[in-house]
């Protein structure tokens, strides 16, 4: 319980490195860093795969008291409290990007454990206060009960996962019947796709690139089966200047993949863009 | 082929056996993109046959399948076939592709809509003790699995999330009861409770004369 | 059902009798949406079966089928099973409604034309790591979906494919901009398998002391 002497709640923003925007609760004082067990020494890049593994700070909690066999049910604040903090300042020292709930919760940890402090109130018939753990402790077997559920429900056999449905070929002769997509299903396949890859890191495909690769085609389109197209043309005034910008960007991806040629034929004349390609129907 | 062109519903084909009624049951099951209720089912027939029939003949027609690589079942939407999870490993290997395995935020979402519909996004938040992302929301909606049912009458009108009978019919139940059960919370989380439910006598108020 | 069990592989193969071979077949067509030609039949036995086997195993197997209201046959693209023309009329009873749906390979080719364009068939074959089926280009373009709009300046000069307006207008789109942000879909995949082991800070790495 002492060492909640090496740790005040303060209200003033600190000293010296803080970023003011992030509003502390709370702080530890002292030499954070230096002053943590050694044996919780991660490096980094570990400690960023670590953050990952965890949904939020009630699964941090829950992982904290699951590993040192601690009592759900009677939770030893101070041991508690002392580990999370350490966490959080690791990740905070490393400059981990944290979610404000991570800071929250430390607060809320701090309060109990300073209200356990207090000496208790003389017990009345009805205490109206109670122990300031309950609800922490509610919360965390709360998120418990729905984490352990939906590991069950991700381990139930799921359709086209783990079995596949029938889907004989049936003759439509009525009335021929397109199948139908949508926006949905094309998420759908995507998801599939990165699934299967394994690099959703890596396929970065921003909205920019996509509206850059919109032009492209446009662009394409416009100048396919002509010799060639006034560079003027390709620009629509009233796309505005984003629209411009994006249209020029797509044309030099053209140029740069080859796919069409832009020439000046003369200094200040007229600009022209050719296919390079002519669209031979395979 | 046949002259059935030019006739209109004289039935050039009998249903009058129960292999026969079997047969249709079998065709239509097997070529069904979803699953068929009896009421679908019932249509098979224009209704000429009674749920009784149906039913016994189905199960009937699920025990003709029995120990084959392709099995009849029922799941909320209805009767379907599917594979025997035991064919998958082969399958497979025609099939690389398969639906994502969700990240960690999307199944503990699903679990919140499914144990505690309907639900909000705010109840949802308030129990994974973090922000939930929209596209987690919509990734779960455009798979089938959950869908808006209404708005809670607070301020906001927050949108209340139920789970669907797609997502049934995915993970193979016939009704939410189906779910895997929840795992207890301790009994110490609401002492007052417990109190009422089990009054330990020493701690009675005194006051607890009988009223 | 005869002895045939001398053609069979060594028993290293875990699919030992024609019976448990004709099993997986009839599987693998039953939930197939699409024909399947030998060379993709002889996958499921990860090659271990000759085209000979198979190939009897299949006229075994649709000989078992046959006078059912489903039927094994042989088409353009391979084996499927398909719903007898007996079994129309009352196939046709139930919802007419319901649309057929396209393959994942159709989908998946969709949507890397539509995130991706314009992207040649190598670009699509990359992502999806399988090769593309003409016939699915082909749906998509007579679908009035992609079309060509120019060749890449390559080697064999692939056609570059890209979405139409008619695309568009079909899913109801205004723009490409309009579909789904990809930015956002990276985070609702599991990232690796390892859901169940978390990583143990206190056991990590005890040799991050200078060593």
């Amino acid at each position: 319980m002492n060492d909640f002497q090496s740790l005040s709640i303060e209200e003033s923003p600190a000293p010296a490195v803080t970023n003011p925007a992030v509003n502390p609760i709370a702080r530890i004082h002292g030499e954070p860093v230096t002053e943590l067990p050694s044996d919780l020494y991660i490096p980094p890049d570990a400690l960023e795969v670590f953050l990952d593994t965890f949904q939020g700070p009630l699964d941090l909690l829950l992982y904290l008291i699951r590993k040192h066999n601690l009592d759900v049910l009677d939770i030893p604040m101070a041991e508690l409290t002392r580990q999370y903090l350490a966490y959080i300042e690791m990740m905070r020292a490393n400059k981990l990007e944290l979610a404000a709930e991570y800071l929250l919760m430390a607060a809320v940890l701090i309060e109990i454990k300073s209200r356990m402090l207090l000496p208790k109130p003389v017990a009345k018939g009805d205490e109206d206060e109670g122990d300031p753990r309950a609800e922490l402790v509610r919360r965390l077997l709360e998120y418990e009960q729905m984490k352990v559920a939906a590991q069950k429900l991700n381990k139930l056999p799921q359709a086209e996962r783990d079995f596949a449905l029938t889907s004989v070929w049936i003759e439509q002769k009525v009335i021929e019947r397109l199948p139908e997509v949508n926006a949905d299903d094309l998420r759908n396949a995507w998801l599939i796709l990165m699934a299967r890859l394994n690099v959703n890191r890596r396929h970065n495909i921003t909205r920019e690139e996509l509206s850059v690769r919109e032009h492209m085609t446009r662009i394409l389109r416009h100048v396919q089966g002509h010799h060639f197209v006034e560079f003027s043309d390709l620009f629509d005034a009233a796309a505005g200047a984003a629209g411009l910008v994006v249209t020029f960007l797509a044309l030099l991806e053209l140029v740069k993949e080859r796919q069409v040629e832009v020439s000046q034929p003369c200094a200040f004349g007229m600009i022209y863009v050719r296919p390079i390609s002519v669209l031979t129907t395979a | 082929m046949s002259d059935r062109s030019a006739s209109l519903p004289p039935p050039s084909f009998s249903v009058s056996s129960p292999t026969q009624v079997k047969k249709v049951l079998e065709a239509a099951l097997l070529t069904s993109p979803e699953p068929l209720p009896l009421s679908e089912l019932k249509k098979l027939f224009a209704g000429e046959l009674g749920s009784e029939i149906l039913r016994r003949l189905l199960d009937e027609l699920s025990r003709d399948w029995e120990g084959r690589g392709v099995e009849l079942v029922q799941v909320a939407g209805g009767w379907r076939f599917q594979a025997q999870a035991e064919m998958q490993e082969f399958l497979d290997r025609l099939n690389p592709q398969k639906p994502p395995r969700y990240s960690r935020a999307v199944l503990e979402t699903l679990a919140i809509i499914a144990y505690r519909q309907p639900a909000t996004r705010g109840d949802i938040e308030e129990i994974r003790g973090v922000a939930v992302a929209s596209s987690v929301l919509k990734a779960l909606e455009s798979r089938g699995w959950i869908s808006a049912v209404g708005h809670r009458e607070v301020p906001g009108r927050p949108i209340l999330y139920a789970t669907t009978v797609e997502f049934l019919n995915d993970l193979g139940l016939r009704s939410l009861e189906e779910l895997p059960p929840l795992e207890e919370l301790g009994s110490l989380i609401e002492p007052k409770e417990s109190l009422e439910q089990l009054p330990d006598p020493e701690n009675m108020p005194q006051t607890g004369n009988p009223d």
